[in-house]
């Protein structure tokens, strides 16, 4: 058993920090989110040149091969910075939704190099956060495939050049197969978007498709066969948002311990008074159960466990990581008082983009129900998970 | 013993429901429930109505213009005002500076700030707070230095609610550094149009801008504007908070938030149904509406105590702590039903939930109720 | 509207808290406890002379003709005392549930006068808290009924002279419709209990029904009519377990004060540490919500309210009274520390019953269930309930 | 980077887990997971067996009797000892005081106790609390007068576990009145058979009885019964609680308990449906399960950390909140589960339920553990 960061692992983890502690910050980060695209090309350049968006994609399809352990590192760091550029979206979601189909090593190829943005359309009105519930058609018309259909929610879909789209191509609604990945154009004939600024920053945009014709090549996986890549796909976007999720508790605890120092009232330092040292103590305590969940989490994605496995673990993870967030974002506005409620303050951007996370991807009652249903197949004795974690440079407590 | 309401109780709660359905501007009502910004000119509108009708101020003695109502009345008509979609009282002037001018200002002062209150000429904001003093306001630094008939006032106050629409500001200022912490302070009216007053907006993480810093610099009032005697102010603020009457306002709006939390999740769908008719999400609806009708039945029985001459106590922080756990709640619960839809800032819902992280922060944290109640009421 | 408590009432309030300071207390309740029966038939006797028996019942029907009042305060003052005599089985669950069948006034009469002991037999191993579910039967056999079955949880079961039993007469188990009450006697043919001294300081049986024969006269109500009844007496047992919990957590928390007044450590009363001072803060707002959730229940009782919003409001009632009941019960152990979880030690006493109350006639989540699903026939939009409380001596806060 | 257990690890726990199998007595086992009492023989029994595979002082110096495993190791041994249902480790001789004397004992000490805890010949308690000293150790007031070669005791300890079953205690004891509150104290190891000594049985709510007080009647103890020096008393404890590993028993512990809470919604029926089957219960035990997952990969990463090499912090203190509340949470939802049931004794829910609120209050109540944390780790 050897528990510390490969030395790779450790110079991604030194670059991305230097990264969010030099180019981001509340000044630059303000700037980036008010502009027109809601992020920085420039940034994107860069994560290109470092190689981070391609870093866990296997080298067969022109990754380089790392594992999601690498991904954890970038995103809880981007977590930190609360760093708005498209990852999650690009790489985490369309980038591994394609990995997973299997083909388009071209596109991957692109993305790789920052020439192409993606995201992930999968969320509909009427199916909350049930990924095989799925109301967009595709007929079949040839060759071809012609989408009709609504999806939410689509981080950045104003710059995506593609989309990965879920559409129904056999059965009803909420038929677990006769679903397909189809990528589509952002600017194809038939798509209209509305677009808006997210509550936390970010872009995302509500999209109509309107009898959109793609080829046959458009297809991600096998027709029909598109579930089983997309519910993967999520999996490695909840592992992903626990880790964003565990940097961004990581300031909010820090700030708020901080604070408790500096801030005096009564003559004192507030953190002298017992009741908010012991916040702080519970705010520790959850931030730390999300970081070990998140390491469990990642490592269940790499695990040769069966897929309902590897979904009740994601599903366990992310009502941690909800759960933990929600805590000590709601704490760290608590005890830093009204200051912690203004727009200029940077503890608000953080509870903001961590109460989204609470969201994103299915809440605690989706993936409580998940884990619950999934566990039925299960032998009901139960033992702790038999791997050990990674340890990140973060130590313990 | 009779636990009904009286038959005039009923009357009366029919008299001032008409008079909201007649008198309340549809647009403001709109506003009022869908949570949008409500204009200056919206609350003096309908403050303009209810000054028409004698209902400005039922907190005050008949003598300046009260209704004389007793508490059961005043109740009654609290919950009338937020289940009408009426915009909420503005207290600053009617409930706060009133009062105390009411109780401790001279003759020349009523006649000139009491039926300027009423006619809606004049709107009151609070300059208690300051950056260095939320909970221990008594460590506040504003400094007001007497020059012949005029005090010059320098410092600065925050989170002032509504600062952009007050045309005067009540204030809590140093006069005498010497003293010790509370004995120095006075209770000082400052007209916001004087040179040297400036307003600085703070944008609240909902993107709404209610709250504000004000600037004083080198700010000149005259001393007439001074309430009661010099070295007083923190007493007379005091005498305030100890007889503010426990609104029962916030309740009712828990109960109109938690009718926009039910439609909105009527609206939703999962696996198939609505999210209302799902089990998990009404027995979290269910949970919070208990919680909330038990306090509105410790209210009432506060009430009583009230109505049977008791001087209301501790049940404000009391109030004031379930009271916004619970609203908290139901934001919560608004955010998680809408979903995806939480995103986009049009649905307002996590705007909503935002915003409510204020309410276990201002007008004395719950922390702080909790220190109240430990003391005053568990002598601990 | 007018707040105070009858002069009457105000009577019976002293009388109840003279018995409770005067013949109670920890030592003599233990040896009661400890004794053959569980309860004191010298107590009994006295709360017959003093009218307690037959408080809230009609005059009609030989009662005093009080209102579910009266029997708050009592169930409030016993709670305080934790006293044990079966009030509850014989007066509230018993004998409403003989009140409510309109019959059988020679039966509440002596019960009234303290000769008769009843019990409420209801729950089922398969049912349980749901009193619709009854899979105990009973057959026609001629004019009389021959039961079988088997009935938990009977309180006082050991010296109950007759039981109301709930019985299938007609349909399947979960049929609503074909319950019938019946009563049996304690030591008919054909009954075999196995008694047990409870956790909390009663006595229970689980009762089993072997060929029982009962003639018509024991049909309490109509027959196939007795789940109206059952689920109004119910409703009463909801309100007299608020009441006593009401009683119980105001001592749990006085208690709990005066411990962190005399309790030094560290050179100070450990009530001096701001977490405990909020702890005992929080408890007081517990008891304060489950007082006023009693008071409303109580109301609910006495209103003309239609059956469903009856049982409602008493769903309601039970859900914070367990709540609340739980958490001053638990704070009241961890802050007395481990004095507190002795058996010598009184508090521990009053935690026991609290839970055990959290659990009778129906937990949270039992209740939470049903107010959900009476709550669909409803108007969606809510108003606070329109009837004013009473004020019991007890001030507020 | 390799993150899963190594073959030896696999192989390791496979050699412990075949030992209980073989050498756990069937009804001990049986106690152990239906929560009987265990008698003192069940205990002996199971610790000599441990005994003759040299596996009873994991925790030891080889020199000692020790295993010479590694933080891994003790980790596989402790979680497969909880889930083969084998009695959970009496602290008190090879965890507590061993230690002690090993550090600080002098040779005869060692060559005499160290030797008989192995073998159990000793049963050891734990003198420490007083019923005025809770929280507040230090002021504990059992004092020791040196009287030639003896000290003579008086005093009461109490909240002593197994004192029933015990021949030896070790105290701490104030030997220095006049000395500063730590500085007077001394540890000292009494004969339990000693004239002077008594022992008063302690029951608990859930009506067991594992506690007892402890009376020192002017017990004479031998000088050389005095570990260390006179005064340093306090500095061992500390040294002890310091170097405490952070034990995993706990959440293997809890996985078992966990077991049988679903064991028992199995057995029970709800709406026609079985409770683990019910989507509401079945949710919240998946929330205790989750919970216990996060607790159980703290607690490897806490494992790695110290496999590094670093000292074992406040590690412990989380571990100690987090797990006596998951503790506390499952027997909650035993008793829920139990229903009508949780009347009767006989089932135990109840009993499982009151018994373990005791987790949050020993060792170091879990209000004292925040305070650590807040201390230690946050530096407020």
């Amino acid at each position: 058993m050897d528990f510390s960061l490969s030395s790779d692992q450790l110079l991604i983890k030194e670059s991305v920090d230097r990264f969010v502690g030099d180019a981001y910050g509340a000044e630059r980060r303000r700037a980036i989110v008010a502009g027109n695209e809601g992020f920085s090309r420039d940034h994107w350049r860069t994560f290109a040149s470092l190689g981070w968006l391609g870093i866990a994609l296997p080298e067969s399809q022109g990754g380089f091969g790392g594992s999601p352990v690498e991904s954890m590192i970038l995103m809880e760091a981007f977590g930190r910075g609360l760093v708005v550029e498209p990852y999650l979206p690009t790489v985490v979601l369309g980038g591994n939704a394609l990995a997973f189909g299997g083909a388009h090593g071209d596109l991957l190829e692109q993305m790789i190099e920052g020439e192409l943005l993606l995201s992930l359309a999968y969320a509909e009105d009427g199916s909350r956060y049930d990924e095989g519930l799925v109301e967009t058609r595709a007929r079949r018309d040839g060759d071809d495939l012609v989408i009709d259909g609504k999806k939410r929610g689509v981080l950045f879909g104003a710059v995506a050049d593609k989309l990965v789209v879920s559409v129904r191509t056999r059965g009803l609604s909420q038929d677990r197969h006769g679903i397909t990945l189809v990528l589509v154009d952002g600017d194809a004939p038939g798509v209209r978007r509305r677009d808006y600024r997210t509550v936390d920053g970010g872009r995302a945009s509500d999209v109509v498709f309107s009898g959109v014709r793609v080829g046959p090549q458009a297809i991600v996986g096998e027709l029909d066969g598109g579930l089983a890549i997309l519910e993967r796909t999520l999996d490695y976007g909840i592992a992903a948002l626990a880790a964003e999720a565990v940097g961004i508790m990581s300031v909010m605890h820090a700030t708020t311990v901080d604070y408790l120092k500096a801030r005096t009232q009564f003559g004192v330092p507030i953190g002298s008074f017992q009741v908010l040292q012991h916040r702080a103590v519970d705010m520790l305590m959850s931030l730390e159960m999300a970081r070990s969940m998140c390491y469990y989490g990642t490592m269940a994605l790499s695990s040769s466990e069966s897929d309902p496995q590897r979904r009740r673990a994601l599903s366990a993870t992310k009502v941690q990581i909800a759960r933990s967030g929600r805590y000590v974002g709601q704490q760290a506005i608590q005890l830093h008082g009204a200051i912690g409620m203004t727009e200029e303050y940077h503890v608000g951007h953080y509870f903001k983009r961590m109460s989204m996370i609470e969201l994103a991807l299915g809440d605690v009652d989706h993936h409580l129900r998940r884990y619950v249903a999934l566990g039925r197949i299960e032998d009901r004795a139960e033992r702790p998970p038999d791997v050990a974690p990674p340890v990140a440079a973060e130590s313990f407590a | 013993m009779n636990l009904a309401f009286s038959p005039e109780d009923h009357a009366f709660r029919a008299e001032v429901r008409s008079f909201i359905k007649r008198e309340l501007p549809a647009e403001i009502a709109r506003k009022t429930r869908d949570g949008d910004e409500l204009t200056k000119d919206d609350y003096v509108n309908w403050q303009r109505r209810l000054a028409a009708r004698g209902w400005m101020a039922p907190n005050w003695p008949v003598a300046h213009g009260g209704t004389g109502w007793n508490v059961v009345q005043k109740h009654i008509f609290d919950e009338e005002l937020a289940f009408g979609y009426a915009p909420r009282q503005i207290p600053f002037g009617v409930v706060m500076v009133a009062p105390i001018i009411i109780e401790f200002g001279n003759d020349a002062q009523k006649a000139y700030y009491l039926p300027r209150i009423l006619s809606s000429d004049d709107w009151w904001c609070q300059g208690y707070s300051e950056p260095g003093s939320g909970s221990d306001l008594a460590s506040l630094q504003t400094r007001a230095v007497r020059d012949g008939d005029h005090y010059v006032v320098n410092g600065t106050k925050t989170w002032i609610t509504y600062a952009q629409y007050a045309n005067l500001i009540f204030c809590l200022v140093r006069t005498d550094p010497a003293a010790q912490k509370q004995r120095g302070i006075s209770f000082l009216l400052i007209d916001m149009t004087s040179p040297g007053v400036s307003v600085r907006p703070i944008v609240t993480i909902d993107g709404g801008h209610e709250i504000n810093e004000v600037h004083f610099d080198a700010v000149r009032v005259p001393v007439e504007n001074l309430v009661g005697a010099e070295g007083q102010g923190w007493t007379y603020a005091k005498f305030l908070l100890e007889h503010e009457r426990n609104s029962t306002a916030g309740v009712a709006a828990s109960f109109r938030l938690l009718g926009h939390l039910k439609e909105l999740a009527a609206q939703q769908r999962v696996n198939g149904k609505t999210l209302i008719d799902d089990e998990r999400f009404a027995e979290k609806i269910a949970s919070v509406e208990i919680e909330l009708t038990a306090l509105s039945y410790a209210q009432l029985r506060s009430l009583a105590s009230e109505h049977a001459g008791k001087t209301p106590g501790a049940e404000s922080s009391f109030v004031k702590i379930k009271g916004t756990e619970i609203q908290q709640a139901i934001t919560e619960l608004m955010m998680e039903a809408d979903g995806y839809g939480a995103l986009d800032p049009a649905t307002r819902s996590a705007l909503w939930y935002f915003n409510f992280r204020k309410t276990s922060i201002y007008a004395g944290s719950n922390e702080i109720q909790h220190n109240i109640i430990a003391k005053r009421i568990l002598g601990l």
